[in-house]
């Protein structure tokens, strides 16, 4: 198996959610990330005291599956998340050894 | 007799402060119902507006409402309460330049606060309807118009002795002088900067944009409430003990009927007693009270707000269908409640219950004289300032602009216009778009 | 005379106001000290109660409470405030069927303003005690009959003309009529309800379920401070200027003096000073001065107030002990502190500080007769709010239900009971369970 | 004659409540501009200041305020206001140790409680500049002994008959008395403790600290300009209608030009219009107006509350600069904003305004009499309060310690001495150190 | 060395925490993510308009340990978490090539 | 490539992002979280009751890197982590085997 994980914008999250499901994929996991690149942050104010915020709130996905479908999730999410814009993120392939759904103890692909 | 009008400025005041307080109760409900990107922007907008507007009517709003002049808008005193005027002298002993107002045996500054106070909601009630969206410096410039010069024009028209008074419409705390005259400026404001990005999806249904506080919602629905005890029973503008008592209990029993109404609606429409219904609904009963609270039983009080309840819960559905998207429900609390407040004054007002006022209503056997009044009122109300504020609100988008960015709109309006976030020590998530 | 009038009703009414406020004190309180995934249900709970005793004090209520009757209820003008009443009149003048308020001259709406603002106070503070597990509907229900029915009948006996008043017993502004009631009925309700599910671990042992905001719960302790300064000084129902400033002194100090000694507790007992036993502390000052604040010295309110701060820490820990669950201490606050405050009138009590009333108290010499009828009426009260409350905590079990269900609790109420959530922005995370 | 002392006990009562409410405003500003790890420290700090102050102000505080003595401090009836007093009566009726308030006709505890209102307030100040380092319990001491000894002899000087009233020094409602007197104690503290770990970065330049919830600041701000009618209109401790409608109005204008002001100063600078900015903007503004908003016309109070306006955001940015560090602006509102507000009396009184007071400021022909006067009021009371209270804050520091651990600090203050956190059921984070 | 990421309910965390202590793991590091997955959101209203939350709420679990006990780790967590209700959760299974412990530089099993 | 995982003191976050951008690194994912080890939580109170925080407050980076800077990176963490104190953190370091740029869709180190 592959996991997948993906660094997004956040509003991009349904639509990236839409394709996946498109493609297959029955469930992923998702949490609230700051990315630091080419992205820059911004500056903020404070009373009177500037200070730049270097992070921006981006979303990452993470998502297990068979090795046959990975390419496809790869593609799935490189479409529904860009916008062209710098910032867009990343996506990151790597091994997932095992598997194990933890209410029937399911295990291997047929765990996801 | 000194001690007569002691006693009244101290109630004035107190009433005035009251009313004053409503604009933090404004600042947390309409913050409270948009998303937290967008916080610094919209308490920001509520805090300022106050004192945008006590200038604004310092200068000339005051003059203009109570002025002496012709039954369109004041023309004596108009500037900076500069005008003659020996209040607390009332009736004959008065003598001075605003007369219409001089019934009321308070010192000139403190019809002023009082009034001040009142001016300032209007411009409050903008606030919500265009949040989310609008740029802060183009909302102050609207906000001193508004209270320099359309909400006080109107205002002479019914409390400044102008012509709707004289052909006997009668609005007793603002339902349709605030509350309408409010949501009809917004209504202009609305359409033209169009609705929020994401409020409609693809196939044209509208979407639920969570607010991001409901404590800070309930918190200020509260404060709504109490402040209404200031608005509707202080303006009497004198400590007049049977009429006070009256007010106070009126306007607290149809915020509690709508309040109540309106969750039943919601419970059966919607299948579950949605929080921001009930404050919905408490607002409504207590914005269609504000016209007859002192002119109907508690009974029909009841009444009043139980339907005010009920027609501010179909309100926002409504609007939401028409693809009108104001994030606060501004427009269906103060312009559908105050334009039903204004016209239940013609069909449940007493002459008993205030005698030499209004007299009887259509179902107290009054006939279809006051409720046609209150039609008439509500029309014109309605066109002049729907009309207005469209210019001005047009005006303001063809010189500075009134929409932020999309980028910024997409990122929030509180790193754009202000560079602030409200709650930089949380981690945050976005519900929708 | 007619200014007396004038002047009394202003301050009723400001003072009625002043307790309708404290609704939001015990909405944040309450809403604090509970976690954020039930925040809505419970804010909705202590919005909405307000408009259902409204309506219940309203049709039935007030008539049985203060209408003429027998020494157990009212039997007179009865139903919607509709007996005779010639209000502002009193003494001899006064002709009426509500004659055991007919001491104070204000017109009947600001005394029905005023007592409202009472009972739904009784209804909050069952709010909290049951939360984060009741039903919403049930709770409504239950609201409606305390307010109609139960608050109302306890309220004759004591300030209604009725059996307890007869025997000598003194609540000056309700340590038993109104908290004591609100807590033997969310007792009750407690008890039908049972613990929350993760607050009793495996061991049996307490475990703390932290409240989701102290921000909240420290704005909501004090405008329940302010809200006080309506509540007792509000309580003469008449501007004397003597007692008024006596009774907001000796008020604001028990409150002060609760604060510290319960700071100074938990300090010594826990190693912390816990924020929320200060606060807790500080409401059990004010309500143990609520019985007794016409009545006794400042020094001795200030006694007062440190002994029933010192009693809050050790009745939240006790309670715990005993496994009877309630999130926000409204059993040790408005029950123990309620006792307390009225047993502590036949303590305290001094004839020269309220000449006529009370007379001396034990420990200044008046011996044991006023201290035995304090203790039977609240042993009166006690059994007669818990029987009755557990009957009808009973019968609404048994009809609609009363608590969610076991997954709903875990979820959270907000999302089962009204499909909303209170902080939607913001990512969370569960302490406990 | 007996009406006008109730009428005049309710204003003042009132008046005192609002002030009393300005507690909440402080402890929501304060907490508000601080991080979320020491909400729960700021808010008890807060919360129990108003405790401690009572007890403080009751045992000696008011006794050397008002007790007969010298130019100096109180010498009578310096004991829980044990002196002998037959308030309310005045002038030469009036019988007792307290002559220096005799001229209010309220009763003893009605001047007790409003006087009390405004000690509180003093310690309150000095809470949000010590805030996010300073050990509880070393601040519940120090406000002890402010509120016991320090502000009650400077309010002799001033209010209680002594030296500097003697030399013609005006301050109405305490610019100097109260806001000065807190900032100069806070700056103390302030130097005794240092700045915060972060504060200033290895260049030496301020880094910003952002706060943690803009909602509570902007709700503490309205809350605060409510107080504010109590704390100006209310020093008449007399409900004269002319005066207190006056006050009411120069305190909201003065507020509104301050927000203004500020808001317009801050966009210049800085490029945004920062929400701090504004709120503390009109706090300034306030302050500002508190010594002269009943010596000055209304066009006046716009002008001094725009100047306070300015002070106040150049005064934040240029204590960053001194590397003062005062996470929540204290030091310019309450210390520049007391002394320009001190000065402007000054420059704008108007003989015509209080006839019989200041008599005519610079700028209206009075010449520099009373500038001189004023001014060495602000020296004297300046070198005084921030001498006794280095040598307090010293003496503390080295007896229990005033600063808590550098791990403490990190991890928050809330754990550190509370053992409690704000918001536990939140996903937090930190931006600054 | 194995790591083992587990996706749990919010309430199990607890147990979790206390059944991996048993089997011997010394430390672990959880995170709040939104799940989604055969498990469904629920419908949620505001101010009359209705809208589905397809995420649920989920704890994530890692913890690294040395691949002897990998197994044990594995099974300990599907033991604890199982409430045999939908969304009970997944465990999945990766290789770490190397663990250093900042305070002290150790380097590999030691780390842990 | 090669994924870099590092927990650590959440006041370290600015200076472990400036001792990797010193050694190269563009981009990189921060979050918060919990972490359970041998640093213990304390002791809280709750309105008189007791009850122990197990986890405490840290921060997670990750950053995936070219093989070849993979060793500096780790060095760099490791250095600008240290306190010295307990609960300094770890680094964990895994493979991974690609990498896209949602923007452009470059592969591989390219997408870093
Ligand atoms: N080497 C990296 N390792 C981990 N995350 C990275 C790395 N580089 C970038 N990211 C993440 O991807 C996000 C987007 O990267 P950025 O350089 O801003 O723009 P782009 O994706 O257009 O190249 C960053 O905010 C960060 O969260
Ligand atoms: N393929 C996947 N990759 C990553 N996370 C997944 C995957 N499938 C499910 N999850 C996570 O596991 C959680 C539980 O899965 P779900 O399908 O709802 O129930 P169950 O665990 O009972 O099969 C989801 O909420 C999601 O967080
Ligand atoms: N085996 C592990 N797997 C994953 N995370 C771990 C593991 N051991 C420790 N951690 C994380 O590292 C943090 C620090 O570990 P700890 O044992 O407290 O101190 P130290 O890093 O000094 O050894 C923990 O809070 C936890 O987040």
């Amino acid at each position: 198996m592959k996991k997948i994980e993906a660094i997004i914008k956040p509003h991009k999250l349904d639509d990236v959610k839409e394709a996946l499901h498109a493609v297959g994929v029955a469930g992923l996991t998702a949490y609230e990330v700051k990315g630091f690149g080419r992205q820059k942050g911004h500056t903020e104010i404070y009373r009177g005291a500037e200070y730049t915020v270097d992070f921006v709130p981006k979303m990452k996905i993470e998502v297990v599956v068979d090795d046959a479908l990975a390419a496809a999730v790869e593609d799935a999410i490189v479409e529904a998340a860009r916008s062209g814009k710098i910032g867009d993120g990343k996506v990151f392939t790597y091994d997932c050894d095992a598997a194990v759904r933890i209410r029937t103890g399911e295990r291997g692909p047929d765990a996801l | 007799m000194d001690l007569q009008i002691a006693l009244d400025t101290v109630w004035v005041l107190v009433a005035g402060m009251l009313v004053f307080f409503m604009n933090l109760g404004f600042g947390l409900v309409e913050s409270g119902f948009a998303r937290s990107k967008n916080t610094v922007n919209i308490i920001s907008k509520n805090f300022v507006v106050f004192a945008v507007a006590s200038i604004a009517f310092f200068v000339v709003g005051w003059g203009l409402m109570f002025g002496d002049g012709n039954g369109l808008l004041g023309l004596k005193g108009l500037f900076m309460l500069g005008g003659a005027d020996n209040s607390p002298a009332v009736g004959d002993a008065y003598s001075g330049v605003y007369s219409a107002i001089s019934w009321t045996g308070v010192p000139l500054m403190a019809k002023f606060f009082f009034q001040l106070a009142f001016a300032a909601t209007a411009a409050t009630i903008v606030s919500g309807a265009v949040a989310e969206r609008i740029k802060y410096g183009s909302f102050i410039v609207f906000s001193f118009l508004l209270v320099a010069f359309v909400y006080p024009v109107i205002g002479h028209w019914i409390w400044g002795g102008g012509w709707l008074a004289e052909l006997g419409f009668w609005d007793f705390a603002g339902s349709t002088v605030v509350h309408s005259t409010g949501a009809w400026a917004a209504l202009a404001g609305v359409l033209v900067l169009g609705p929020r990005i994401g409020k409609f999806g693809k196939d044209g249904r509208a979407r639920a944009i969570p607010g991001h506080n409901m404590t800070s919602a309930m918190t200020g629905a509260f404060i709504l409430w109490l402040g209404w005890f200031g608005f509707n029973p202080g303006s009497t503008m004198a400590a007049d003990p049977g009429a006070i008592s009256h007010i106070v209990v009126t306007t607290s029993m149809a915020a509690a009927a709508g309040a109540l109404a309106a969750t039943a609606t919601a419970w059966k429409i919607l299948g579950k007693p949605d929080l921001g219904m009930t404050i919905n609904g408490a607002l409504g009963g207590l914005v269609g009270i504000t016209a007859g609270c002192a002119f109907v039983s508690v009974g029909s009080a009841i009444i009043i707000g139980a339907i005010a309840g009920v027609i501010i819960v179909l309100g926002v559905m409504l609007l939401d269908r028409l693809k009108i998207d104001d994030p606060v429900g501004a427009l269906a609390v103060h312009g559908m409640g105050g334009i039903f407040g204004t016209l239940a004054v013609g069909l449940f007002a007493q002459e008993a219950i205030a005698p030499g006022t209004t007299g009887d209503g259509l179902l107290f056997g009054g006939g279809l004289g006051l409720l046609g009044a209150q039609a008439l009122g509500v029309l014109a109300v309605g066109a002049a300032v729907f009309g207005v504020s469209l210019a001005l609100w047009l005006a303001i988008k063809a010189t500075m602009g009134v929409r932020v960015s999309e980028e910024e709109e997409l990122e929030g309006l509180d790193i754009g216009e202000h560079g602030n976030r409200a709650y930089p020590d949380f981690v945050q998530t976005e519900t929708v778009a």
